[in-house]
């Protein structure tokens, strides 16, 4: 277990710059988890803590030790790879004690920690299996065991879920959380899972493009988005977004009309520097629709998708920006009805259109 | 009407130049003839010819005479051209070569040319070391001794394709054992094993034994031992006249060049010669036939071969024919007129192919590893008892 | 709505032609036909014919005459059969040496700098060329007195060697022009294989200590499977078939000790001194026979890969 | 990647690294350096023992003299009268048996396949009397189509282990979607499938001319005229004729390798795709 | 538009049954999606639909027509597959008109439809363009229209949109839904993704292991499901199963006694024959857990996962079936601490443990 320290980290492949200066620090035995879109440096900034690139400029220390230019190896780091990159020509048990049979570790040693790592995570029975005669899951299961054989201070997991399919995913999810748990080792993970990213994290990192956009604890971003970008990616269905314009503000409350959709201006508890007149982006998450709220919208529903717990209604389903509204069971709406969509203000967000930024 | 004559050769660069001399001869006596030549590599056509007699049979193909082709003789590949040989008398004129090209009493085909073996030596080489032109093999034997101590290779050869090799066992065996027992042994008639064999081999075994002859010619062709003589790191080399041409393309001249025939090993034994004869034959396959004939009758005429072998440097057939003024051609003439012993063809054709090439592989593992002379010989009679059965 | 009223209209009444209904089956005998065709009268027949003719003495011009396996037993008890098939031997077991050689280049130019692809073309080079040529080349290379090899050995040890004369070097001399462009060819084979190596294994690796050789040995190895197979089954077959660098090198000689089973049996059936088709026959057969355990070998992986495969 | 790659290693392994690689091409062609600057070796330098020292004069006249006092013209001429059509046929023939071993399932599909595959790694040697006497027999010996029947036939082999693994590769759903809408089977050969195939006939193309142009055994057991012998054998029969005449033959033999070498360098990529293809997955 | 009709349909590859005897009918128009777990036979359903596969034994009709032997393109299908399967070197138009062509219709006929295909979809300025060219849901759309443009009887779709990212998935969702109400065709869709059943489907084809479980609107199936199997993979998170015994039967109610947790005796609305003693499994769906329930479970919670809107509280998340619990927003509780997960008993369902048929 370790803190890991990246200061001021850059990295550029050739002439594109992939990750521009990234400042984080993960405490010792926290879960850290990355997310944000396709593209936006997840995996690079995975990779330069575990060695595998070399920062282009910029630090990473791993429990106070500058390690920007150790080898991977000796950075006491083990990474879970979304491959599970497991050797196919060798048992469990080999691909489990590979690493420590690298670094010479004695025989008898190697046995031991390979038969608590199975126990831990139930290999025992497919110990002498190949790789090739597991199932997804077993096989998640022995890179994960691989990695606590070698005990890092730091686990490193790229997306270790992504091909899995559904229920083993929530299976393996649980069991991560567990092991997290158990070994209370820090722990580094990327997903572009938002599931598992609320449910994994301690911390979660929002990245965008090479950038950090926000870090913090689940529920945090969830209820306290600092941007757009944020609110938009953590949540879903995803929040929905609706052009505004300001009717005034008074006593830390700022009464928006909508541009778009027709409804009664309403009053947001926010409002910095806003003045009567300005566009301003409202956020309102689809599960805060409900028939107790004060304000509403009118919308016609297109579409409403029943899935059993809860039911999505959506008005301009064929549009670039649908509303989608959760319903309650309930709620007695049929497509092609016209429906007022109750909300709570007060749960609403404010952003400036022009920066994304949050409008506190 | 315009009728063609397809024509399988094999000629080297400048006999090829003597013959399209030939050729456009006949076809300015014979308008209506177009003769189309197609030149083959020499070597390549000895494999050539097995595929094109039966696949695909020009109307004349080049070969030779003796036991050589004998087996297309035999399975019929060439034709019967004794009404040839009888309309044109050519008994009389083309006399000398009448047995070898003669098999159950026919004729099949028409001898051009023949040229002499011998000797051919740099004569510089034998100043600059101060040694005499040998007369008996014992000399030779001894200058052997004197080119080496001088750095030079006394005998060069070069049996990348064998048969060089097979012109000093003739040599050999003819002066050691006489004409007669060569006869025998390339028919067949004699063991290999036979000690007057391994006599040969020991006399042989006086030049290869202490290195007189050229190391590595068993990676070199006829032509590069050519010009190891030409150089002057080579004394001697047993070769057919065809080579004067080569030594002088390579500078030599009638100064330098030297010509002996091989010396006498055993002076009891009349000396015989080696005169291949070439030839040119009507496949059975031919197409046009009645003006193959015109062509081979023409070929034999005293003018032709006068010709021709002035252009090719080597002997002609008919005996009205008149020799070059060339000291190589005049001496093999004399030497192959004077001779008492008999000419024989060469080991290639006088033994069946089969034989030949085996026995012609173990006398240049012999030339190579003198000491498995047994093992060699074993397997040459091994192989006498199955090719002559 | 429109759209599916017309449809039902639109329809095609099914025709079942007789065609129509068979042409699924038909139609890859069709297909298979000149292809099929030709390959059993060119390949599959020739083989038995092959076998059959090895029962006979024919010089390819009279008779036919049967001989059994007279043939057969003539091969055994001739020294030259015996040198063939060693050197044949020789041959395939110094031929697999282009295997690691080959992954030793690859593994050497499996780079990124400036040039490389060029570089890897050239490298490439001998295994385009003709081996008629090849040979022609290091006939040239081995020459005695002038060749380079030669005069690189005379610098070396003061006295050169002429390889090709050599009886005992002759078929090593050979088989090195031989490795020439095979290695260039497991080269290629290997490059490719470098290039579908997992980065996602070597990575694990790399984390796991495993560096260099052990790197090699332990991840990139048994990835390069495939490749090994096919550069193994490749030069095996080489190696059995080898007959234009014997053939322009050094004609078998010096006196036959260069000879290999596929030279020796065109020697015997068709060249100069040869025309013994039916022995000549006999040798192919029994080379075929060698060959026929490689082959059983790759048919049965291929057939196990296709069970799994598809 | 493996190994490791050189731009991440200190600078000295690096410039290492760079010269290295000049020097190991070098040694490793250096049959073909000697070959290529011998043909252009006055032959005047060959006879004065000048076979390594700096030539004293380029002489390409080696080259025309090749030309001029050779067949080798009609040679390469009837090499390219063997390849191209051999490359034609052999390719149209495999595109249909990979069609028809790659897309259908019938009961003898694998045995014909293997058919295919093992005849494809017989050692032709035993093809050889039988195949001399079939062509002798139909008038075609020493012709170039006797020579290119033979070469269609057996390149069939290779070629159908190739093609259908490709065509094998192609994702049976395009096929599947024509047959629903009732594409009749020979127009999805011509229409979906054949446009698939281009980079693989393009490969195969490629490889094919390679391997027939450098052919020389069946060159030699086919065909004996310069009227019909392809190059390979042709360089060899000019080889007895230019005895101790390296300068021609090394002329001789580079333009005899130029087609395929020309061929590598403008389809290198054709080339090595299907070098590895038609391997790596066989 | 046309029924489809199968009737004691088999289909076997070699000795291996995939599909053991499947009769369905499908009626004119209706949305009929097949579900199930992987390698139940989804797809081999569908191509003996299509005429891709033969069946063994059994017919199929469409629309009254017995199609059993008839080539595909004679039966008036037209089939969507996972890969899209468009010709890559044509272009959309060709993509779309290529059957037609092929078949000998009319050119301008051809140009009609397609044209017409492309509004649909709104593919009008892609026509030009190859597949390549195209984004995964543009090719989609693409595959989609080839479809249409055959004015089949019966369209089938084979998992179309798991290809696609999250949010594309859900946009395409909507479209299909859309287009099914414009072009009113037949249409069965293979998917197995939950979502996609529950929100397109008129009908559901729960299949296992070759056989159907159970057939029915997606409401349906999620309320009313006839076993085990169907009742734990409509839902989710899945329905929890708890192994009970019966304390007594009254009234048409069933008071049960949980056997592996702690929970007091609870009366559930059902019970045909069953008797005291007799084991069940019972069944509560996650998000039938809430504060006003009548019964409660008393459970340790190890972890909870919150995902924003929703919360799950697991109980025994290392075992094999942990317990899980939708909170509301409201619930407090903390990982660690014990809870009495209180639901409304009327909605449980019982299982009988050894057939897994629900009992009523
Ligand atoms: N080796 C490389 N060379 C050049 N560019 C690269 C390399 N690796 C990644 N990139 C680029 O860097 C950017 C970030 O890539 P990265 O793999 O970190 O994204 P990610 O967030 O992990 O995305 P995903 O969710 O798709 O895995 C991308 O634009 C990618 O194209
Ligand atoms: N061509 C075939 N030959 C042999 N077995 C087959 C073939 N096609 C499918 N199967 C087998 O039939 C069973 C059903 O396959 P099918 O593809 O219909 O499943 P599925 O429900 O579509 O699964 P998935 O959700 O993974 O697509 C599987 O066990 C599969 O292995
Ligand atoms: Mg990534
Ligand atoms: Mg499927």
């Amino acid at each position: 277990m370790a803190d890991v320290e990246l200061k001021n980290l850059k990295k550029s492949f050739g002439k594109v710059d992939v990750i521009h200066g990234v400042d984080l620090s993960i405490k010792s035995g926290e879960f850290a988890v990355f997310v944000g879109p396709s593209g936006c440096g997840k995996s690079t900034l995975l990779r330069l803590v575990a060695g595998l690139e070399e920062a282009t400029s910029g630090t990473i220390s791993i429990g106070d030790v500058d390690v920007t230019r150790v080898e991977p190896a000796d950075r006491g780091v083990a990474m879970v790879f979304q491959s599970y990159a497991l050797y196919p020509h060798m048992t469990v048990e080999e691909n489990m004690g590979f690493g420590l049979r690298m670094t010479g570790t004695d025989r008898t040693v190697i046995q031991e920690r390979v038969s608590k790592a199975a126990q831990i995570l139930h290999l025992e029975q497919l110990l002498a299996r190949k790789p090739k005669q597991l199932s997804g899951g077993q096989r998640q299961r022995v890179a994960i065991g691989r990695a606590i054989v070698r005990e890092p201070k730091v686990f490193l997991f790229d997306e270790p879920l992504s091909n899995l399919d559904a229920e083993l995913r929530v299976q393996m999810r649980l069991e991560i959380a567990r092991l997290h748990g158990e070994l209370g080792a820090t722990m580094i993970y990327v997903t572009h899972d938002q599931v598992e990213a609320m449910t994994l994290a301690d911390k979660i990192v929002v990245l965008n493009a090479g950038r950090i956009e926000q870090v913090g604890a689940p529920l945090d971003l969830y209820n306290n988005p600092h941007n757009i970008f944020v609110a938009g990616f953590i949540g879903s269905p995803k929040m929905n977004f609706l052009a505004g314009v300001v009717k005034s503000v008074s006593g830390g409350a700022t009464t928006v009309e909508l541009a778009e959709r027709s409804a009664a201006p309403f009053a947001v508890p926010a409002g910095e520097g806003l003045k009567a007149g300005d566009s301003v982006t409202v956020g309102i998450r689809p599960e805060h629709f409900g028939a107790a709220g004060t304000a509403g919208i009118d919308a016609r529903i297109d579409v409403i998708e029943h899935l059993g717990g809860v039911s999505y209604a959506y008005s301009g389903a064929g549009t670039d920006n649908p509303l989608t509204i959760a319903l309650g069971e309930d709620a007695d709406v049929a497509p092609g009805q016209d429906f007022t969509a109750r909300f709570d203000p007060s749960r609403a967000f404010l952003f400036d259109p022009s920066t994304g930024l949050r409008i506190r | 009407q315009q009728r063609t004559l397809k024509y399988y050769a094999d000629f080297d660069p400048a006999p090829l130049a003597a013959f399209e001399a030939v050729i456009a001869d006949f076809e300015a006596a014979n308008p209506d003839i177009d003769v189309v030549l197609q030149n083959f590599d020499h070597e390549g056509y000895k494999t050539a010819i097995r595929n094109f007699l039966t696949a695909d049979a020009p109307d004349l193909a080049n070969w030779y005479a003796g036991n050589r082709m004998a087996p297309f003789v035999n399975s019929g590949q060439f034709q019967d051209v004794s009404d040839v040989w009888e309309e044109h008398n050519l008994h009389e004129s083309l006399a000398s070569a009448a047995p070898s090209m003669t098999i159950d009493g026919k004729q099949w085909g028409v001898p051009y040319t023949y040229y002499q073996w011998g000797i051919y030596y740099n004569k510089s080489v034998y100043e600059q070391v101060g040694v005499d032109v040998p007369e008996t093999w014992d000399e030779f034997v001894s200058n052997c001794e004197k080119f080496k101590a001088a750095g030079i290779d006394c005998l060069t050869t070069g049996t990348k394709a064998l048969w060089p090799g097979a012109g000093i066992f003739d040599y050999l065996n003819l002066r050691t054992n006489g004409y007669e027992f060569h006869m025998a042994l390339t028919s067949g008639e004699v063991a290999w094993t036979d000690d007057r064999v391994k006599a040969t081999f020991a006399e042989w075994g006086k030049l290869v034994e202490p290195g007189y002859i050229t190391a590595n010619h068993a990676a070199l062709d006829w032509q590069d031992a050519a010009s190891l003589l030409i150089q002057g790191k080579a004394a001697n080399y047993v070769m057919g006249n065809f080579a004067v041409a080569v030594f002088k393309d390579g500078g030599m001249t009638d100064d330098t060049l030297g010509f002996m025939p091989f010396p006498t090993i055993n002076p009891d034994v009349a000396r015989a010669e080696e005169a291949p004869t070439d030839t040119v034959h009507i496949p059975a396959g031919a197409k046009n036939v009645d003006d193959a004939k015109k062509f081979l009758a023409f070929l034999a005429t005293a003018d032709v071969q006068t010709k021709l072998n002035e252009a090719l440097g080597q002997l002609p057939i008919n005996k009205d024919s008149s020799v070059a003024d060339d000291p190589f051609i005049k001496a093999g003439f004399e030497l192959l007129s004077t001779t008492p012993g008999g000419i024989a063809q060469f080991f290639d054709r006088d033994a069946p192919a089969e034989m030949a090439k085996i026995g012609m592989e173990g006398f240049q593992q012999f030339m190579v590893q003198p000491g498995q002379i047994d093992n060699i010989l074993e397997r040459l009679e091994k192989a006498r008892q199955r090719i002559y059965k | 709505m429109a759209i599916a009223d017309v449809s039902i209209s639109a329809t095609p009444a099914p025709q079942r032609s007789w065609w129509r209904r068979n042409q699924q089956r038909l139609t890859p005998w069709l297909f298979l036909l000149p292809g099929m065709a030709m390959f059993l009268v060119y390949v599959i027949w020739p083989i038995f014919e092959s076998f059959w003719l090895s029962f006979y003495d024919w010089d390819g011009l009279g008779e036919k005459v049967w001989l059994g396996w007279g043939n057969y037993a003539e091969l055994f008890d001739d020294d030259a059969f015996y040198t063939s098939l060693w050197n044949n031997v020789l041959w395939l077991v110094l031929y697999l040496l282009a295997v690691p050689a080959g992954l030793a280049i690859a593994i050497f130019l499996n780079q990124n700098v400036f040039g490389i692809r060029l570089y890897k073309s050239l490298f490439f080079f001998p295994f385009v060329i003709s081996q008629v040529v090849v040979g022609l080349m290091f006939s040239w290379f081995y020459a005695p007195n002038f060749g380079l090899f030669y005069k690189l050995i005379e610098w070396l040890t003061g006295t050169g060697v002429a390889v090709l004369a050599d009886p005992e070097l002759v078929t090593y001399g050979i088989i090195a022009a031989g490795l020439w462009p095979q290695i260039a060819y497991c080269m290629i084979l290997y490059l490719t294989g470098l290039n579908n190596v997992s980065p996602d294994q070597v990575e694990a690796a790399r984390l796991d200590g495993a560096r260099g050789l052990r790197m090699l040995w332990y991840v990139i190895l048994p990835q390069l499977r495939p490749a090994t197979f096919i550069a193994v089954v490749v030069t095996v077959i080489g190696a059995l078939r080898s007959f234009d660098l014997v053939s322009i090198m050094t004609d078998g000689g010096p006196f036959g000790s260069s000879r290999v089973l596929s030279f020796y049996m065109y020697e015997q059936a068709l060249s100069e001194y040869g025309y013994r088709m039916g022995y000549g026959a006999a040798i192919a057969v029994i080379l075929f026979l060698i060959m026929m355990i490689f082959i059983s070998g790759f048919i049965w992986k291929m057939v196990r890969d296709e069970r799994e495969g598809y | 990647m493996f190994p490791r790659p050189i731009e991440h290693s200190a600078p000295p392994a690096r410039i290492a690294y760079q010269v290295a690689l000049p020097i190991a091409l070098v040694l490793w062609l250096l049959p073909l350096i000697g070959v290529a600057l011998t043909s252009v070796r006055p032959s005047g330098d060959l006879a004065a023992g000048n076979y390594f020292g700096w030539p004293s004069a380029i002489a390409f006249s080696n080259y025309a003299e090749v030309f001029q006092n050779s067949p080798i013209g009609q040679y390469i001429l009837n090499s390219f009268r063997v390849t191209i059509p051999t490359v034609i046929g052999a390719v149209a023939i495999s595109t249909m048996t990979g069609f028809a071993l790659g897309i259908y399932q019938f009961r003898s599909n694998i045995p014909i396949f293997f058919m295919f595959v093992a005849g494809n790694f017989v050692p032709f040697q035993i093809l050889m009397v039988p195949v001399r006497d079939m062509t002798v027999s139909m008038g075609l010996y020493n012709t170039t189509t006797g020579l290119v029947l033979f070469h269609i036939a057996f390149q069939s082999g290779f070629c159908t282990l190739f093609m259908r693994n490709f065509i094998r590769s192609l994702p049976r759903e395009l096929i599947e979607a024509a047959r629903v809408e009732g594409v009749a089977e020979w127009k999805i050969f011509i229409h979906i499938v054949l446009p698939l195939m281009r980079p693989a006939i393009a490969a195969l193309s490629v490889l094919v001319f390679t391997f027939i142009w450098n052919d020389y055994f069946w060159a030699t057991v086919l065909t004996t005229s310069a009227t019909t012998q392809p190059v390979t054998a042709g360089l060899y029969s000019l080889n007895g004729q230019w005895i101790a005449s390296w300068h021609l033959v090394s002329a001789g033999s580079i333009v005899a390798a130029m087609p395929p070498v020309l061929m590598f360098f403008l389809m290198q990529r054709h080339f090595i795709a299907g070098l590895t293809l038609g391997a790596t997955k066989g």
